[in-house]
């Protein structure tokens, strides 16, 4: 029965453990603690010790102060637009162009299989 | 060659329907479209079951001559059962967009595919 | 003794009669009381899930099971081929409607607060359970045109699930899309279909398999099949409809689509497999047609996890984003499918190691449609939850609800390391199947793929960062957590997820492997049905 | 809104029954002609559509509630799953035709070549007739009335 739990996964050139895994993370977690015990514990709260430090500039209020969904990754998008140019135009929400693309595929398919 | 003429009048249904549905702006006409690709396909089954000079399928009443002599001589009635459930299904799946094209110009104020769609979001 | 064998002897009609009878049920009951109506769709669905599991059990024991619709055997005297209605349930089949009933019980268990306050509430328990009925069809059943109705009645009833916001313009119009896409989808299949049965005068997937020649017409048939198939289950190019629909429908409506889709993925195997299994190494052709089947699938494969990943990226709406990563796992699925077939054809002459990194790869793809199922299912719950709580999904206006909703919170972080394949969860697992076996059928797709599931986590790591961390936003401050049961249904996936994560191997054994050799075995599948008697 | 005039009534009010009848006698004899429950309700579902164009959606859903039309839909369901469950019950298969050779009604099996006048054959088809009969009479006469209804409302709102 325990042989069956702790089996590792056969991938055809290697194998998988999750509890091994496991225990690292574990391992890994106490170390943390560990080190998080080394920290001041006799910092004041309400004090300029516990303020963010935004290079000496006053801090914004909390609903800017917050890094938005539309922010993130702006540069990987900015850098790729050629490619997204060409998957918005694709994405575009006609019904006809999408039954356009099924049929697509089925002509493709059929010069494809049909050849051989 | 005259026996081919329904397999021709079924690509021929096909290809209409789907350029109406591809080509049409108007949701009713790309529901009709779909209506007539699949008038197409219930024709294809129903001549994949035709026998020439065969008799209707209903084992009982067949002439006595038919059912002993040549079996083979009545006409399919899978590809008609096939055929039947078709068209129910297909009577589902045309009230159902009617009802939702009705909601669609409800609310978008057209029919034009080209302006129906989502926000971008 | 009696009862038990009458049971499992007619549990495979019974799985799908009894969610039809209590889809049917379910509008006189309803006059009651809401609670007894919801307990009552409860009860009956875990009694359908009660015969899962003894059909399973009996199916993984004893070997394929055959059910003749009006008693008797499978051929009357004097015939040939198979003339009544008949399932067939394999290993395949018992993985698929496993995976099935669990969406659906989750659902059902979501659904009781998360709807609670919509109309026209019994008309939904009755459709989803349609839907329910309709996808347990499609994996039962052994005859193709029985295939095509459950297919129609999935399309139907998913399109009225979708529009269940009628009052919202965005739903109607992802329901529109997809009813003509789906229709017309269905309809080329029928076509095939006939064509099948106008060769083979057969309906019957054995009997067919039995006899198919891989003539002009059976590519005809070929490219019909698996391309209707493959736009249900939305591989790309043909997964349009598929971001939208997810994205506007309610979340436990979002659920069971996921099984629907998966369901679509099935009906694809079975045709691959099943019916062209004997063909896909005819030498009487240039090339294998296993080879170009791979080829082609692996590609679409891999576009679809491109163009799922990268459009997942750039969209700022949760639900949107997490339907385009349901793109990109069908992908996944694909690729491994596709790279067992090209395993399959480069092993013939003397190379039987690409068939094993095939097979393993063909295991990986099976595994991944349960982890799929299961990650993009909790991904939706716990979007739904969001919805619920704050009435948005946009990621631009959310901010900060970790405070508040700590348990959300949490099964959402199990999600976000599932679907993007972070060691300890089942995503993982699978994912890493399709790595290794991958990289020795090809080592780019391999590469593709750990760099686009590398890309999921970004996505997701945005998800989190933008709706559950940063400070708290005064709009949002009476957020409070959602009803128990929303609660009850994200635990219960994220528990199953997490204990498939760590003891992957039970469920490699006793599911997935038995899937697999069902589906890689056509000789067995055809002779149990057709020389059987 | 409006109904039609008075020369459309009295015509529709003379043909309806033989419609009526006519669609009933399909259903009847699904199992002996071609027909059936689907054909025989659709000719049904659409002499009340006939109605409904003369009289006007308001006029009959004044005579006849919606949520009435959606019980006789799901019964119609609920008895051909039924009659499938007797089947298993009473045959020892689901679907299976418990009523032919053994039943009380239906049971005949008549020789090959025979007229088409014994009404008493076929085991439990005629069961199955009657239910999909009831089942489409309701939905089809349930989806035009809702339709119907739901663009009489626009048109009133103009």
């Amino acid at each position: 029965m325990l042989d069956t739990f702790l089996k590792s996964l056969e991938t055809g050139s290697g194998f998988w453990n999750p509890l091994v895994l496991g225990l690292a993370i574990i391992i890994a977690l106490l170390l943390i603690y560990i080190i998080r015990g080394f920290g001041k514990k006799d910092y004041k709260t309400g004090t300029e010790q516990t303020k963010a430090f935004l290079s000496g500039n006053p801090e914004y209020s909390k609903d800017e102060m917050h890094v938005k969904g539309k922010n993130l990754y702006w540069g990987f998008t900015q850098a790729l637009k050629s490619v997204y140019n060409v998957l918005e135009k694709m994405h575009n929400g006609n019904t006809s162009d999408y039954v356009l693309w099924f049929v697509i595929i089925i002509g493709v398919l059929f010069i494809i299989i049909g050849v051989i | 060659m005259i026996y081919n003429i329904p397999f021709i009048a079924v690509v021929a249904m096909i290809f209409i329907g789907l350029f109406a549905v591809l080509f049409k702006r108007n949701l009713v006409k790309i529901v009709i479209g779909i209506s007539i690709i699949e008038s197409g396909v219930n024709l294809f089954l129903i001549t994949l079951g035709y026998r020439e000079g065969g008799v209707a399928p209903i084992f009982t009443s067949a002439p006595s001559e038919v059912v002993k002599n040549a079996p083979g001589s009545m006409v399919l009635p899978v590809p008609q059962a096939l055929t039947l459930t078709s068209i129910v299904i297909g009577v589902a799946v045309l009230a159902l967009m009617l009802s939702l094209i009705m909601h669609i110009y409800e609310h978008y104020g057209t029919l034009d595919v080209r302006k129906i769609r989502g926000p971008e979001e | 003794m009696n009862w038990f064998e009458l049971i499992t002897l007619h549990s495979p009609p019974l799985i799908v009669a009894v969610p039809l009878l209590a889809a049917f049920l379910t509008p006189l009951v309803s006059k009651i009381n809401d609670t007894v109506r919801n307990l009552f769709v409860l009860i009956m669905l875990s009694i359908t899930g009660l015969l899962v599991l003894i059909l399973g059990y009996d199916v993984l024991t004893n070997g394929i099971r055959v059910y003749v619709f009006g008693g008797g055997a499978p051929l009357p005297s004097g015939m040939n081929i198979p003339v009544r209605i008949m399932f067939e349930i394999d290993s395949m089949t018992i993985f698929m409607v496993i995976i099935t009933i669990i969406l659906a019980l989750i659902s059902i268990l979501y659904s009781w607060s998360f709807m609670k306050d919509k109309d026209g509430l019994d008309k939904y328990y009755t459709i989803i359970l349609l839907l329910v009925t309709s996808i347990f069809g499609m994996e039962l059943t052994g005859d193709l045109f029985n295939f095509f109705v459950f297919l129609e009645i999935s399309c139907i009833t998913s399109c009225a699930l979708i529009a269940f916001y009628v009052n919202k313009k965005e739903s109607l119009d992802a329901a529109f899309k997809y009813i003509v896409i789906s229709s017309i989808g269905a309809l080329f299949i029928l076509f095939a279909i006939g064509l099948l049965y106008a060769q083979y005068n057969a309906l019957n997937m054995a009997t067919i398999a039995n006899a198919i020649q891989f003539t002009f017409f059976d590519k005809i048939v070929l490219v019909l099949l698996i391309t209707g198939l493959a736009m249900k289950s939305g591989l790309a190019p043909m997964h349009m409809w598929l971001p939208d629909a997810y994205s506007r429908s309610p979340a436990s409506v979002t659920f069971i689509l996921v099984g629907a889709t998966l369901a679509g993925l099935y009906g694809s195997l079975r045709v691959i497999f099943t019916i062209y299994g004997n063909q896909l190494l005819n030498t009487g052709f240039t090339f294998y047609p296993g080879l170009i089947i791979g080829i082609i699938v692996t590609a679409l494969g891999v576009l679809s996890i491109f163009i799922g990943v990268f459009m997942a990226l750039k969209r700022s709406d949760f639900k949107k984003m997490i339907a385009y990563t349901a793109v990109a796992e069908i992908g996944y699925m694909f690729l491994a499918i596709g790279s067992y077939l090209i395993g399959l054809a480069l092993s013939v002459p003397d190379n039987p190691q690409m068939l094993i990194a095939g097979t393993y790869a063909l295991k990986g793809g099976l595994f991944h449609i349960l982890n799929d199922a299961l990650d993009i299912g909790l991904l939706f719950l716990v979007a739904g939850a969001v919805y619920y709580a704050t009435k948005q999904t946009s990621l631009n206006s959310l901010g900060g609800l970790a405070r508040n909703m700590k348990y959300t919170t949490i099964f959402f972080l199990i999600g976000l390391l599932a679907v993007s394949g972070m060691p300890p969860m089942n995503g993982f697992a699978s994912k890493l199947l399709i790595y290794q076996s991958t990289y020795q059928i090809s080592p780019i797709l391999s590469i593709i793929a750990i760099i686009c599931s590398i890309m999921l986590l970004a996505v997701f790591v945005k998800v989190f960062q933008s709706i559950f961390l940063g400070p708290e936003i005064p709009s949002l401050k009476n957020v409070k957590e959602v009803p128990k049961s929303m609660l009850a249904a994200m635990a219960l996936v994220a528990c199953i997820i997490i204990f498939i994560g760590l003891f992957p191997n039970i469920i490699i054994d006793n599911l997935v492997t038995p899937a697999a050799e069902a589906l890689q075995n056509t000789t067995t599948y055809i002779s149990t049905i057709v020389g059987g008697t | 809104m409006s109904q039609m005039s008075k020369i459309v009534r009295t015509q529709s009010n003379i043909i309806f029954p033989f419609i009526m009848i006519f669609g009933l006698y399909v259903i009847a004899h699904g199992h002996l002609t071609p027909g059936g429950g689907f054909q025989g309700g659709a000719v049904v579902a659409s002499g009340c559509i006939m109605l409904l164009v003369a009289y006007s959606s308001a006029w009959v859903l004044e005579k006849i509630k919606v949520s009435r039309l959606s019980v006789f839909e799901s019964l119609g369901a609920l008895g051909f799953i039924g009659v499938a469950f007797f089947g298993l019950i009473f045959g020892g298969w689901f679907f299976n035709n418990f009523l032919v050779r053994n039943g009380i009604l239906f049971n005949v099996v008549p020789e090959t070549g025979s007229t088409l006048s014994n009404f008493n054959t076929a085991g439990v088809l005629p069961l199955m007739n009657f239910a999909v009969g009831v089942k489409v009479i309701a939905g089809l006469f349930v989806i035009v009335l809702v339709m119907g209804y739901a663009s009489s409302l626009k048109e009133w709102k103009q």
